[in-house]
């Protein structure tokens, strides 16, 4: 493969020394200038790659010549693969922008203005170091070639979990209920406070337990506020309205007893 | 270049490494490129025999499968292994919520309660569902033919839902006065 | 059920299970749900550095990454197991390695900007093939006319590069930050 003779140069000379050695002189065969051309990762790889070739200093561009080499390898390119070039032509105008600005006579009040090159020479070294960072990327081992991970077989087992219910689920399918509920007018849907209803519920399940309860046993008079209070009162009446417990009172002023209903 | 493994020592960890690495189950043929044909069949059947051996008291087994051999997490791990990947919990079904929902709001309710409501019969699976879950519970019968169990809410339910009491279910009587009669 | 394991033993083979089987890093929060919540974060440390150290002279060792644990052939067999593979995976172009180098050390960078660093118009299909191997993805978008996404490397690139973070990259050569002194 042409590009592979064609080692692209990794580094530039700078202050006259040079970082690596040059490669050699290219003898371009005429079929393989495409590909050779192709070779080059755009105008700034071409621009440091003639910069090391001809040994010249990255610091201290003679422009002239480095415009005119440059031109002489945009032509090709011209003449073999016109896509290639739009970056190159950009280039070319650079170049010979920096050229003539060197050229002009600075007035001496101006004296201090920037190297016009320095740009050129920013972008060059920033290009030059990411060149050095991809190839020592590529040079690192990677999971895959030179890394191997550990993935030993195992017997997947699928733990199940029990379907999550959010607040708002409850709620959705609450008011899912209500809305078709409100087509069968016929039925009722009692009121209450919800903690009633769970009052209710609390005392059914007191009473399965102890079977008979004495009225007052059911309220906790020294712990709970007038409302929790009240709350109870009104969940005994509920369970007596809906026939679900029954309250029974041998004789006046004796105990009031509750327990559940039952058929006998 | 690599010096190749002199050692049965060495040539078992180079098998070692091959199968604790490998994606798919290992032929003989695979293991004995890793020796570039400088390896008996004969012995490295003998490798693996006391590679094998080596790991019979260790987390992975390495066992012989159709296509070759492989290290594989003994089944006692599997458990914990599956808690690496749980599967995405499922979600229950409509009819499942609005039982739940009529439960939770209407308590203490008989199935016939909730059919009442919901215009459709129960299916008795789903109240065996919350049940297993320990989030609904008899709390008595209603005193009619038949004597219905009555179902309501567990403290479970109040602990996974994070309510401290049925109170703290946001309350829906606005919303059910303007929509529904009621009966009081 | 699965009893928990009790001793240092017994909780360092569950990790060693999960770990020689996982073919991903695990992260810490991974490794504490092997427990079911009933590890704390130093006491797991304190378990990865000792199967860390029982690892040591072994086949495999025990690595942090970006983003997690992971058991890994030592460098040393890698030449063996390159025999069951001889297709090496492909390494990418010049191209892709310079864009890929740009996004990493410049990160976070617009298409605009790796275009200006190398001076030509970036081949599309580099940023795709980067973000379909999952080493780069878009972290935001530059507030310019246009907003232009800006690329950056992910947790999976320095997985794949055995880096805990950017910071262990090579350190680049640093032309450009110094001050040029031009040669007038």
């Amino acid at each position: 493969m042409i590009p592979t003779v064609l080692p692209a140069p990794t580094n530039a000379r700078i202050h006259g020394e040079t970082l690596a050695s040059l490669p050699q002189d290219l003898y371009i065969p005429p079929d393989a200038l495409e590909v050779y051309l192709e070779a080059f990762e755009g105008p700034l790889d071409l621009l440091l790659y003639l910069i090391c070739k001809h040994n010249l200093d990255i610091l201290d561009i003679p422009m002239a010549d480095l415009t005119l080499q440059y031109m002489q390898y945009v032509e090709k390119m011209r003449a073999v693969k016109l896509e290639l070039a739009a970056d190159y032509l950009l280039m070319s105008a650079m170049l010979i922008e920096i050229k003539s600005r060197m050229l002009l006579p600075k007035p001496a009040e101006i004296e201090q203005e920037d190297d016009p090159r320095a740009q050129l020479v920013r972008r060059l070294m920033e290009y030059e170091s990411i060149k050095l960072a991809a190839q020592r990327l590529d040079a690192m081992p990677q999971v895959g070639s030179e890394i191997l991970v550990a993935q030993a077989y195992y017997q997947q087992i699928i733990e199940t979990q029990p379907p999550i219910v959010s607040l708002d689920d409850l709620i959705a399918a609450w008011k899912a209920v209500l809305e078709r509920a409100s087509h069968f007018t016929h039925h009722k849907v009692s009121r209450a406070e919800l903690s009633v209803r769970e009052h209710m519920s609390q005392i059914l399940r007191r009473l399965q337990k102890e079977k008979l309860v004495e009225f007052a046993a059911l309220f906790n008079v020294e712990s709970d506020g007038i409302a929790k209070l009240v709350v109870c009162f009104l969940a005994i009446l509920e369970l007596v309205r809906e026939g679900l417990v029954r309250m029974t009172q041998q004789a006046e002023f004796s105990p009031i007893y509750i327990q559940i209903s039952h058929a006998d | 270049m690599q010096t190749e493994p002199q050692t049965i020592v060495e040539m078992k960890q180079v098998l070692e490494a091959a199968l604790l690495t490998a994606a798919q189950p290992l032929a003989l043929e695979d293991l004995l490129r890793l020796f570039a044909g400088r390896m008996e069949r004969a012995t490295l059947r003998m490798l693996l025999d006391e590679l094998k051996s080596d790991w019979q008291t260790r987390t992975m087994e390495l066992t012989q499968v159709a296509s070759g051999w492989r290290f594989q997490a003994r089944a006692e791990y599997a458990p914990f292994l599956a808690r690496l990947n749980p599967e995405k919990p499922q979600r229950y079904s409509r009819v499942a919520l609005e039982t739940l929902a009529i439960i939770a709001y209407r308590q203490p309710v008989t199935r016939g309660d909730i059919e009442n409501i919901r215009g459709v019969a129960v299916n008795p699976n789903i109240i065996r569902q919350l049940q297993e879950r320990e989030w609904i519970d008899v709390v008595g019968q209603r005193d009619v033919p038949g004597r219905p169990s009555l179902y309501a809410t567990t403290k479970n339910f109040l602990d996974d839902l994070n309510l401290r009491s049925l109170a703290e279910l946001p309350p829906m009587e606005n919303f059910t006065q303007q929509e529904i009669p009621l009966g009081l």
